[in-house]
């Protein structure tokens, strides 16, 4: 089995799991302005590639803190595995958007009725989302096929005509302006006005036994999440930092939102909408899991 | 009689032991991805009910054999090509070379662009990645065949076809199946990277969806059956080698019983 | 080879079980023209023929004899055309042989290798003869007289393998007789046999040969053998191999194994094929 | 390609090759292999510029060998290809000496054989890339769980090849070393290692690739350091040339490591058959 | 095998080589008793040796003749302890034997096969040595010996497969004269000579013979060779397999080509060997 996380002493260093989203542009500033060296903590990088390698690391302890979104979190909890929610790493932000080829003919989201969809990831708070939303739209679901294509391989899927529409992800969706149609602008609708799109999670075990650290951790989290709120041009270069993107490329691509608000409510609707889809077989309850300082 | 039992018994044996412990041990198990075997068994039973079957079992086993059966082909007759002429393997060692090293990870775009999601994709995938080692294979067992029962066909004017099919491809035989059994495991882990990346269905797509909603239990389901699927591929290749090398058994054991 | 000259052998055969003895009046069908062999390039050269010049005409039956590796194997090959000689030609009926000369047979000294371990006894005698377009009662035929003359009538049921060595070449030897060719190049063919089935062999060679007047190019160790069955003998010598001298072997055919080898035309001539050979350096000229 | 042809050709002689001068010869060499090289990347690239696949997911070949030229000069990517090698020279060296002496033991004895195979047939079947999960548990993200993925990838070719060759050594070369009463370690040194080479030498070759396409694409998958997790950078962002040169890097590092093992294979087996052509 | 009696041989070996040429005094080596051995099971089974007895006793030089495929081959594999018996027993030295006896060499009848390709042709001769505690020096030297006494000094440098047959199998007679073994088994091992070297080799044998008194089984085809060489004669009926009889064969020693070949009681010998050899039916019974 894993080895033991035995608590960290404060001077310890600290590994986040990290991936390569543009979410984690609190983080990259507070990496990069000395926020975790002010509370004396040192850091450093593991790279992931998916939300789904985090919980086995955080559990085996690879890393010690990293982000999860809340369908993922919920289904983790759900069976039973030791998590604990530390604070918000980001929002949706109007920016996750359903697109078409220009020539496509489709626009609206009944165009979508027996067509292929592309999603990259089926079965989570998004495809719950986005299915609620064509609900809302009248369009008949059963008749659409959703497939599941890797998030770098959506454009080309669009233009090769293998896919009808698809969530094309930012900064990909920039590399394609112009060639595209919006067919759902926002479909994440159903959850409200910016649903957090992760959570900054660490395991419970850790929780546990580092209360201290957790504390400065959450702290200088929220620090980062703050400047990326309020300083746009230093969010830019620490997403282009991130994604390897050019800056030109982020500046015209929607972002994500970044706060400090736990909104377990509203993240608590898109586990029923989830259950609803049949996605989730049991939605625990999140604020059972928010490790309050 | 008793020599009969005795074969299915020690083949049996280890497997039968390593299964028990497996059970003992993991019985009071608690972490959370080591699950008790009793556990894995019942979830066993309950993922794969006959729906579960046609929608998650049927595309991969039909896209694995189509592939698979592909692969047999290309790979025994471009082996067979490339073993016979120097200069056809020398001419294109880069490209074949270059081939076998492609990740299909990077090869899914091109399939997805190509031929779409779904089992079509995921068909070529697995032809193309399990070709490699038969082809490896048999392009070295034909080099080595015996030059004097070449030169025996040749002396008597057998034709040159009958010379590959009945001289070179039988000699080269052993080589070839050891490649044919090498690409079983090729095949099935390709099938399962095209499935668990750009497909809504499958064994592979039932692993990583079990994976990505952390149910342990479904995902052991699903390596259970992955195994279970290779061992019948391979269980039909260890059968047609019986059949293809049953002299080549007689032959090699005959002296080996001796002290 | 044109396929016009590849048909010749076998009316020439026809011919030649009919026409007069005379040796002189046949056609030759396989000739040697300086050959030379050399195996390997630069300072690993082995040059196994030096420069070899011989006839074999249409229904002949040559000896070839020589000390152990002087190159009597090299040289069926390149008479076969398995091996492309170095310099100069070996001709098929008169034409320069490209290739592997169609209607030749072959028993090869490693007999054990030349025989197929997958297939049965049967089957690697029908072998040769399978996509012949043969029916498949006379293959079958074939294959079952051919092996019932070299005395193994119950083994085509059996793997090669598990034969004894003396059995595994008395298969190839029916393999060579079965396909009846034109021309027979058989190496060391009777090396494995005890001295009663040697001689059986002999003879069933002698009488195949008198009844299809099939060419028959024998290479041996055993001098009483070259002279019992030979038209004429030809004794090789060392490395790099030339033709020594050629004997003609005058004795009258039929011959058989008590009134032939008690002649006494068969003494002096096995004696005189004995001092040539002792007359060459017993082991290689440069150990 | 017809069998026909391809027949013809390896029905001629090998000494042929002898009456070509070496000039010509050491051209051919070279420039034919090199030929078809050229007439492919031409394919891609008419492919691509002519836009029969979308051009801008299949860049045309100049774009890749530009994007490859320029990436050629980054450190990030020599300490990504260095983290991968590593990965693989450790996963290779874990698979030799595992799969070499338990493959020729299996192959040795029916008995151990019957006893292991059924086991053996169904773990070697299950693809570490399923296992992930539970690798990912055991080791976390890491180069021990890249090495993992390595061995469990490229153990089987190697030992199923040594099962194989050990059950092709000639009886009678095993006969003549018991009969001189050369002793079990020395005639498996002496006699079964140097029988099994050829079939070793052919595993060596397809594990050695199987170890190289998991090296590299372990941290394409799940993420980690390595020229995979560069692949996965540039497609991140949509750069498709520099993915593609990537790609390419991939298979150019394959081709080295193939034609390494291949002159290996020509040192080690002058004597064997499949090398003897290549001498006279 | 005990160690104890492992060495023994060794000191016979050396008593013999003075001890007075009386064969009924010497100890027994290798013992025969009651030896059968069948292949297969059910209904494909052969049962190649039916019921076989006989003696070697330490410094013995025995000939086994015996009609192709009636399993002399199977013979000396159970000697050698490579083949279990099916029914009775092989002693050594007076002990059951169990696995390959120790000081043995053999010269198979399929030397191409027992040659190991990927060693050239020095350290093929050389390989039953090393591994024997023998220093690098002794260990070529004995090889280099060896390997020109049949005549073969110079190719030591060669892969087996670049000599001709008979130059195989007279290295696969070095390896063994190399090993210098206690008790020597030899499979037809002129069988692919021609007549001078096989001559040559007859008469190196004899030599050695002698001089270390090693105790020599030869399996041949060759009536002769089989008189010239040994002690006594076995000789074998056809499948399944009985000793037909033994003859003893008193000519003086040291012999040599011609002079033991002109002697009456040669003449004799060898006549009546071949008698019991044409009694026997010329092709397996069930042909
Ligand atoms: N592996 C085997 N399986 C079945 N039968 C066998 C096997 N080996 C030998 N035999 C049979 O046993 C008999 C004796 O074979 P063996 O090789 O001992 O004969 P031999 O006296 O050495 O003959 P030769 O003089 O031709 O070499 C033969 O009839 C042969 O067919
Ligand atoms: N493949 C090869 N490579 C190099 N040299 C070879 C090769 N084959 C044969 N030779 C050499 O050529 C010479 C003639 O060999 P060949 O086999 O023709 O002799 P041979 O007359 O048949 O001898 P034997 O009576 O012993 O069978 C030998 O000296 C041998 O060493
Ligand atoms: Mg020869
Ligand atoms: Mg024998």
């Amino acid at each position: 089995g894993g080895n033991d996380t035995t608590s960290k002493s404060e001077s310890g260093e600290l590994k986040v799991g990290w991936l390569p989203f543009a979410g984690l542009g609190g983080w990259q500033l507070a990496l990069d302005k000395g926020y975790f060296e002010d509370s004396g903590l040192k850091v450093k990088k593991v790279e992931l590639r998916t939300p789904a390698d985090v919980v086995p690391n955080l559990l085996n302890g690879t890393i010690d803190f990293s982000a999860l979104n809340p369908g993922n979190l919920a289904q983790a909890l759900a069976q039973g595995l030791k998590l604990k929610i530390i604070g918000t790493t980001y929002m949706v932000n109007n920016d996750m958007s359903i697109l078409s080829m220009k020539d496509s003919g489709i626009t609206k989201p009944k165009d979508l009725e027996g067509k292929k969809v592309g999603l990259i990831q089926l079965q989570n708070n998004n495809h719950a989302a986005l299915l609620k939303t064509l609900e809302n739209d009248g369009v008949d679901v059963n008749s659409i096929k959703f497939v599941l294509i890797p998030a770098t391989e959506m454009p080309a899927a669009l233009r090769s005509g293998q896919i009808d529409a698809g969530h094309v992800l930012y900064p990909l969706a920039a590399t394609m302006a112009g060639e595209t149609n919006t067919v759902i602008e926002n479909m994440t609708e159903p959850y409200g006005e910016q649903p957090v799109q992760a959570y900054n999670i660490v395991s419970a075990k850790f929780a546990a036994e580092n209360p201290q650290l957790v504390d400065k951790l959450r702290s200088v989290l929220a620090r980062g999440n703050q400047l990326a709120s309020s300083d746009k041009e230093a969010l830019i270069t620490a997403i282009a930092e991130i994604t390897g993107a050019p800056e030109g490329l982020i500046r015209t691509s929607k972002l994500p939102a970044f706060g400090t608000d736990l909104k377990i409510e509203s993240s608590q609707h898109e586990l029923e909408l989830m259950t609803k889809y049949g996605f989730l077989k049991d939605p625990v309850k999140l604020a059972d899991y928010v490790d309050e300082s | 009689m008793i020599k009969k039992l005795i074969g299915p018994a020690t083949s049996l044996a280890a497997p039968v032991t390593l299964v028990a412990a497996w059970w003992i041990l993991s019985a009071g198990s608690t972490s959370p991805y080591f699950l008790p075997l009793s556990d894995i068994v019942d979830g066993f039973q309950q993922t794969w009910t006959t729906e579960r079957m046609e929608d998650d079992l049927l595309p991969t086993v039909r896209a694995l054999g189509v592939g698979f059966a592909v692969a047999v082909v290309t790979g025994i007759a471009t082996g067979v090509a490339l073993g016979l002429s120097a200069r056809a393997r020398r001419d294109l060692r880069p490209i074949t070379e270059f081939l076998r090293s492609m990740p299909v990870v990077a090869l899914v775009p091109i399939g997805l662009v190509v031929l779409g999601p779904g089992q079509r994709m995921e068909a070529a995938l697995v032809a193309f990645a399990a070709t490699w080692p038969i082809l490896v294979s048999t392009s070295d067992g034909v080099r080595a065949a015996d030059r004097v029962m070449i030169d025996t066909a040749r002396v008597y004017g057998v034709s040159a076809r009958r010379r590959l099919l009945r001289v070179t491809i039988p000699a080269a035989m052993p080589q070839v199946m050891a490649g044919v059994r090498i690409a079983v495991a090729a095949a099935v882990g390709t099938v399962i990277v095209a499935n668990m990346l750009a497909s809504s269905s499958g064994l592979g797509y039932l692993v990583i969806s079990a994976q990505q909603s952390f149910d342990i239990q479904e995902t052991w389901s699903g390596l259970l059956m992955i195994g279970l699927v290779g061992s019948v591929l391979t269980c039909t290749v260890v059968l047609a080698e019986r059949v293809l090398l049953g002299w080549h058994r007689q032959y090699r054991s005959l002296e080996r019983t001796a002290p | 080879m044109p396929i016009a000259t590849a048909s010749e052998p076998t009316s020439e055969q026809n011919s030649a079980a009919t026409a007069p003895r005379n040796a002189q009046e046949r056609p030759v069908v396989l000739e040697a023209r300086h050959l030379g062999v050399t195996y390997g390039r630069g300072r690993s050269a082995v040059t196994a023929i030096g420069d070899v010049s011989f006839q074999a005409r249409a229904g002949e039956f040559l000896s070839i004899v020589g000390p152990s590796g002087c190159g009597k194997t090299t040289l069926l090959k390149a008479l076969s055309g398995l091996l492309r000689p170095t310099t100069g030609e070996v001709r098929v009926n008169g034409t320069p042989a490209s290739g592997v000369t169609p209607g030749v047979a072959m028993v090869f000294q490693e007999y054990t290798r030349s025989l197929m371990p997958w297939q049965k006894v049967r089957a690697n005698v029908e072998f040769p003869l399978r996509g012949t377009g043969l029916p498949k009662r006379e293959l079958a035929a074939r294959a079952a007289k051919a092996l019932s003359e070299v005395g193994l009538a119950d083994v085509g049921d059996k793997y090669p393998w598990q034969l004894s060595g003396g059995m595994q070449q008395r298969v190839a030897i029916a393999r060579a007789l079965a396909f009846q060719p034109n021309v027979l190049l058989m190496d060391e063919p009777f090396a494995s046999l005890d001295a009663q089935v040697r001689g059986d062999l002999e003879d069933l060679l002698l009488h195949v040969h008198a009844r299809t007047g099939m060419t028959i190019i024998l290479v041996t160790h055993d001098i009483d053998e070259s002279v019992y069955l030979g038209d004429r003998v030809i004794a090789l010598s060392h490395r790099p191999t030339r033709v020594r001298t050629t004997i003609d072997v005058d004795l009258p055919r039929p011959r058989d194994q008590i009134h032939t080898k008690a002649l006494g035309g068969f003494i002096d001539l096995r004696t005189r094929v004995l001092e040539l050979i002792v007359a060459e350096r017993s082991v290689d000229p440069d150990s | 390609m017809s069998t026909r042809a391809v027949v013809s050709t390896a029905s001629a002689d090998p000494r042929t090759g002898g009456m070509r001068s070496g000039a010509v010869r050491r051209w051919s060499r070279w420039a034919e292999p090199a030929l078809v090289v050229l007439a492919l990347a031409a394919c891609w690239q008419a492919v691509s510029v002519l836009d029969v696949l979308p051009r801008e997911d299949f860049p045309p070949v100049t774009a890749i060998l530009q994007a490859l030229v320029s990436d050629l000069q980054t450190s990030e990517l020599w300490a990504a290809v260095g983290a991968s090698m590593e990965a693989w020279v450790l996963g290779m060296l874990v698979v030799v000496s595992i799969g070499v002496p338990v493959g020729m033991l299996l192959g040795a004895s029916s008995i151990s054989y019957r006893m292991s195979y059924l086991t053996l047939e169904f773990v070697r079947t299950i693809p570490g890339i399923a296992a992930l999960p539970i690798l990912l548990f055991i080791y976390g993200i890491g180069q021990d769980l890249t090495v993992s993925f390595v061995v469990l990838a490229a153990l089987w070719p190697l030992l199923i090849q040594a099962m194989y060759g050990m059950r092709d050594v000639d009886p009678v070369a095993i006969e003549t070393a018991k009969v001189y009463g050369v002793g079990h370690i020395r005639r498996v040194l002496l006699v079964d290692l140097p029988s099994c080479l050829p079939y070793l030498s052919t595993g060596l070759r397809l594990s050695g690739t199987f170890a190289l396409i998991f090296a590299i694409a372990t941290s394409l998958i799940v993420g980690g350091e390595g020229l995979g997790a560069e692949m996965a950078r540039a497609a991140v962002v949509g750069d498709r040339p520099l993915l593609y040169a990537r790609v390419l890097l991939t298979g150019l590092i394959g081709l080295v490591v193939a034609l390494g093992l291949t002159t290996l294979e020509r040192r080690t087996l002058r004597w064997h058959v499949s090398q003897r052509g290549a001498q006279s």
